[in-house]
């Protein structure tokens, strides 16, 4: 056990701190001197601070994967509360993947501008009909010439009033079985045919779209992989999107946030927090909350030291994570009670409101990417190997 | 020995349920809740079907029914979601009323004329700023997440549980809209500077039947909520198909639906009990009103959350409106006394505590 | 809603306290003057208090069925603490199979001496290979002659030693689909071949038994019903069995017990009861007994008033009242915390032991009869109409 | 930057529960269970592999490991039910009497010659029927509870969380067994009529020291118990069959099990840390083991549930004695205070109480 990242990356954590002494004035902001975000972007890709292992031909920094370097990156931009740039589906999603898959023109005409800023990206995977068997997508793409004409729905599509591209899963071989029946296209979103309605939430906000597509043309060769290999394509994107839901860290200051409000907060005149009760219930989630800390850097050495496995700990982090989230986020509310209601333009809400924002926004990360059924099945399955259930034919 | 709804109660129910059915849809809830429309047309249709004055005496122009018809027009309605002040105007402030021996308003309020909101936090457990101080016949000070923004008349409980009046346009008042989660029912805040105040009532059994009463409804309003949750989920399951199978079918969503049900059926007796109790075994009503509406603050949550997660995306999106109920359901728990404050009250009543 | 039996059973309820006032001293214990077992077994028949709808001819007291009377009996026995008379597996669930199903000798030979307690009986049902699957059942009997010949092993036969006869579920038909296959058996169990082990149980007492069968030879007419009818008869049963696990009466006594314990348990000097966090668990149990109470006066007012429904109230009783009970006992032991870990000998238990051998037994009960995922089915299929999982065939 | 264990501990891991598997099976624990053998011949053989003075320094006859390498021993000790004096005298008493400066036992609980139990609920909470008065050089009065009830010596905490030494055979004690569920560990009563006692410690960070390598241990063990009812669980849903299924392919039983590795998992590396902080971030060491023992008690409660479940009928029997498992998880979690009291503690640590 050693917790230290070792002396040989304390000169890097300086220079980090360096370069955020002396630009973190110019950071996008609405001051006069400072960058605008695509300013921001460049100056943070130029210094290796963002898109640091993508090769310099492609617009990267090209520095060799250091997982540790990426850490105490995101530490340092962490406590000083710097702006990190551009940070949307394209960037995090499309980009590994064409590095992967793509031909080498996709790489040259995408990858730099997605990484700077200049191109804002989209995803269409989930269609209203395919959710958990999201293989099952029935978005369809026809070869008619040289083009693909694409007809269908897309559904939980963030930015896509924003974006001017889509990553998009579409079935191009209907005869195939379900896997090996879809591709993976790029379009323009400026198109013609396609219909974007924003898709209001619980939380009252539109954080996703749905899309629609009528005889979309997209030009034959907007292909990543060959037809029939979109599944494979996603699949790899989709590992990288499902850690992401339920930091511990978001965790940790959610938890000094409820443990705040029960310090501020009375009823009768006595603090929440000289109630036994609730102190039960706040250190019963701390003691999770603590779990899923050191579960996380378990998972962090694991990776940074070859040969140390992390057994199931990554399996579990999402099917827990957004669980303990949303418990988290509801021990404030009945902490606040009453007030705990306070919504929108309510002055008496607390924290911005976001305690009932993310409540609700935790139960919608708990059906999301994956409900916690899935996740259960894939524990069992691919981590305790317990066999899938009886297969049903498609009709 | 009969242990369940008579004949006239089912009736009741029925006729209440198919009226909301037809008659304040989703559609309209919607428009309430994004303030296209108001809901004073709702209660004035309510008002039609008796139901403001319920509980009001025959000779004061009500319906001169029990808690338990009350507590079956309060399943209904929130089986429906169904915006009204019925809480406060048809169950909490007329019961107080009856009890103070005011009745020169019940006749207005059983009309659906006029309607009465409910301030009870100072009583219940205030909360940070709020507070009030009363000196003479005037009240000052604030009271939070008041039960209806658009009454005309408020029934405030001070921490002794004396009861005052004071009327929606007094001098010194003034009200503002709280917005809630829950859109389909309204609070406000009152700002008391120097506020006229009838004394109504200095007995504290009038302020508790009032507020077993109000608990008892909204343990029966989640009660419906949460039945509505789980009809539509067992729906919405059977038709979704996923993986060549309606999701009805996943062994994972049957046990969620089971476990819903499990849950929820012996909460109706509870609720039954308790509202049966408040006219017949009076000695026991506190007790079970606390226990139901800290028990159905429980198992509604929990409803609330499984059906979310049945409806998979669906139920996340405002496209099939289930989030109504959730946050109905959330609002119930926290108004009138949070689970965890009511429980103690439990054990306090039977001197555990 | 009417709690009140009626004016019209004040007589019968007086009646039964002067029955219980003149003869209570007799009922049997180690005085002098008392009865035997078997004698007052009889002396409740005689007066109805026992096998009160059972006709006359066949050894019962010959009443119409009343269930406000049999409630009265109950609660008068219950409140004086009487002897309620002989109660195993032949009173409860062979003789109401054998008045509905039973042949006129069977009826004869059969039902006056179990109801008289002169006959024990237990049930061999369950097997180790047949669990939650029972109509898997593989103890087979063969015809040989005039003779069954019983081969097989039951598990969890309850008075298995005392037992004079079983009552037994066999395959006779092994090509007919499983539940066509099964045929019901009586037979002695001092007939040679038969086994008995005691099985014991994590609560320490062997509770159950093993029964092993080997070449047991059974007159051909001990049967019950037709050949391959054994499941129907079998079903009819099972029925009766499964309310009668979880009392709502027992968890309102137990619930009194646990507070009784709060009020003397002591923590450094203070009292349990005034720890707020133990509280609170309590009030939270006490609504949840409270409701299951409720259920159950709803179940019962369903059976004596035609035409009112109880929806789903009966299907969920055996899985929230195991349930409830396993964790009412938890409890207390958390409540005792390490005095509630005595067990047997230890002079520190509390009750006689019973919050911890109850919190298994309940974990047990939880298991028994139908599993907690049996009947989620049940409560989704028959309650709900969820369709049933898509079946496997046999290998 | 390594989270997680050294080469070496994964070894001592790979070993002990190799030797456990091998020598201590479930058959020799039954025997001790049911008072055919006594633990004695097993913690001579853990003597042999040097467990007993694992925590203490080569110089006193030990291994002079650190407090993760103990909490890997105490794992393996609960995955295999093992029956042994560990807690209190391979981790709680050493610890403390080194601390405490008092060398000369070391050398002989190091050889597993000498076992020193430990009486620290009277600091922990006292309950009824227990106390004990401290007068001079002299204890009288009654500790409950006591670890093993077979020791040579014992620590007694008085409420202060001052430290004394009594000898087992010292005049004017008596010692009684104390019969529990979990028949794998013993503990007893001592009954102390001017029982001559030596003062080991007066600092109270001695006591908490102990105590909080005792709770990290607990939490180890049942992390291990809990661990192999998984396992076993999983097993065992595999080669069953029902409905000419394996059980393993219900969606139920797969989600039973895919909770407790859920549940389970993080606190695998809650308790190192824990044991971490002990040797390396003392500042956090007592919040470490608060949380490790009461998430450790919830948790496991819940595995030791499932897993029994999980098996059905033949959980509920004697004949695979998983409830040896689910009876050692059960008293972990109430042994040096119940997960209530230990968050209470936790809480007033970080001055929230």
């Amino acid at each position: 056990m050693d917790l230290s990242l070792g002396s040989e990356y304390t000169d890097f954590r300086e220079e980090v701190r360096n370069f955020l002494e002396q630009h973190k004035t110019r950071q996008p902001s609405t001051n006069s001197d400072s960058m605008t975000a695509i300013e921001w972007q460049k100056l943070l890709i130029d210094n290796g601070y963002k898109s640091r292992t993508i090769p310099k031909e492609y617009g990267g920094f090209g520095a060799d994967p250091d997982i540790i370097q990426s850490r105490i990156i995101a530490e340092e931009f962490s406590r000083e509360r710097i702006n990190t740039g551009f940070d949307g589906q394209g960037i995090s999603m499309l980009v590994p993947v064409l590095l992967e898959m793509g031909s080498e023109e996709q790489k040259q005409q995408f990858i730099k501008s997605t990484i700077h800023g200049e191109m804002v990206w989209c995803q269409g995977y989930s269609e209203p009909g395919a959710g958990s068997d999201l293989a099952s997508l029935s978005t369809k793409a026809v070869l008619d010439g040289d083009e693909w004409v694409v007809n269908g729905q897309k559904i939980w599509t963030s930015t896509a009033q924003l974006a001017d591209w889509i990553f998009c899963l579409v079935r191009t071989e209907p005869k195939a079985s379900k896997h090996q029946g879809i591709s993976f296209l790029l379009f323009d979103m400026k198109t013609p045919g396609i219909e974007i309605r924003p898709l209001v939430d619980m939380t009252g906000s539109a954080n996703f779209n749905e899309v629609f597509f009528t005889d979309v043309r997209v030009p034959k060769d907007q292909i990543v992989g060959k037809r029939g290999q979109g599944w494979q394509v996603a699949n790899a994107i989709l590992g990288h999107e499902r850690g992401s839901l339920a930091s511990p860290d978001a965790a940790k200051s959610r938890l000094e946030g409820v443990t705040r409000l029960m310090q501020s907060e009375t009823i009768a005149g006595e603090k929440v927090i000289d109630n036994p009760v609730f102190r039960d219930r706040l250190m019963a989630i701390q003691g999770r909350v603590l779990a899923m800390q050191f579960n996380d850097m378990r998972l962090f050495s694991s990776r940074i030291n070859k040969g140390q496995s992390a057994g199931m700990a990554g399996m579990i982090v999402k099917l827990i994570g957004t669980e303990l989230r949303h418990e988290l986020e509801a021990l404030a509310i009945d902490v606040m009670g009453e007030v705990g209601l306070s919504y929108e333009d309510n002055p008496y809400t607390r924290d911005g409101g976001s305690w009932q924002y993310l409540y609700m926004y935790y139960l919608g990360l708990i059906i999301g990417g994956g409900t916690s059924q899935i996740q259960k099945n894939i524990i069992s399955e691919r981590g305790l190997g317990m066999p899938k259930e009886p297969k049903v034919d498609a009709k | 020995m009969e242990f369940g709804l008579s004949q006239e109660q089912i009736l009741l129910q029925d006729m209440t349920s198919k009226y909301l059915a037809e008659q304040v849809s989703l559609a309209r809830v919607r428009e309430v809740a994004t303030n296209e429309s108001s809901n004073a047309a709702i209660w004035r249709e309510l008002a039609e079907l008796g139901i403001p004055g319920l509980m009001i005496p025959e000779v004061n122009g009500g319906v001169g029914l029990g808690a338990l018809d009350a507590a079956v027009i309060a399943e209904c309605l929130g089986y429906h979601v169904t915006p009204s002040a019925f809480l406060s105007s048809a169950v909490m402030a007329p019961v107080a009323l009856i009890a103070a021996g005011k009745d020169d308003l019940l006749a207005a309020i059983a009309a659906g004329e006029r309607r009465v909101g409910i301030a009870f936090g100072e009583a219940i457990g205030a909360r940070r700023g709020a507070g009030i101080t009363v000196s003479g016949n005037s009240i000052s000070g604030k009271c939070l997440f008041v039960l209806d923004a658009e009454a005309d008349d408020y029934l405030i409980a001070d921490t002794d549980k004396n009861l005052y009046l004071v009327a929606a346009d007094a001098t010194g008042l003034q009200r503002a809209n709280l917005t809630t989660v829950d859109k389909t029912r309204t609070t406000c805040e009152l700002i008391l500077d120097q506020v006229a105040a009838e004394l109504m009532s200095t007995d504290p059994e009038v302020y508790n039947r009032s507020l077993d009463l109000g608990r008892i409804m909204q343990a029966a309003d989640t009660l419906g909520a949460a039945q509505s949750m789980l009809d539509q989920s067992v729906v919405y399951a059977k038709q979704r198909e996923q993986f060549n199978r309606v999701i009805a079918s996943f062994q994972a969503v049957k046990h969620m639906c089971a476990d819903m049900v499990a849950n929820l059926e012996p909460c109706r007796s509870l609720i039954w009990y308790a509202a049966h109790a408040i006219d017949e075994v009076p000695e026991e009503a506190r007790l079970m009103a606390c226990h139901a509406k800290a028990h159905l603050s429980e198992v509604g949550k929990e409803v609330a959350k499984t059906a979310t997660e049945v409806h998979g995306g669906m139920g996340f999106t405002d496209l099939v409106g289930l989030h109504y109920w959730f946050k109905r359901i959330g609002a119930n728990r926290q108004l009138l006394g949070s689970p965890e404050l009511v429980r103690e009250e439990a054990a306090k009543i039977q001197g555990l505590a």
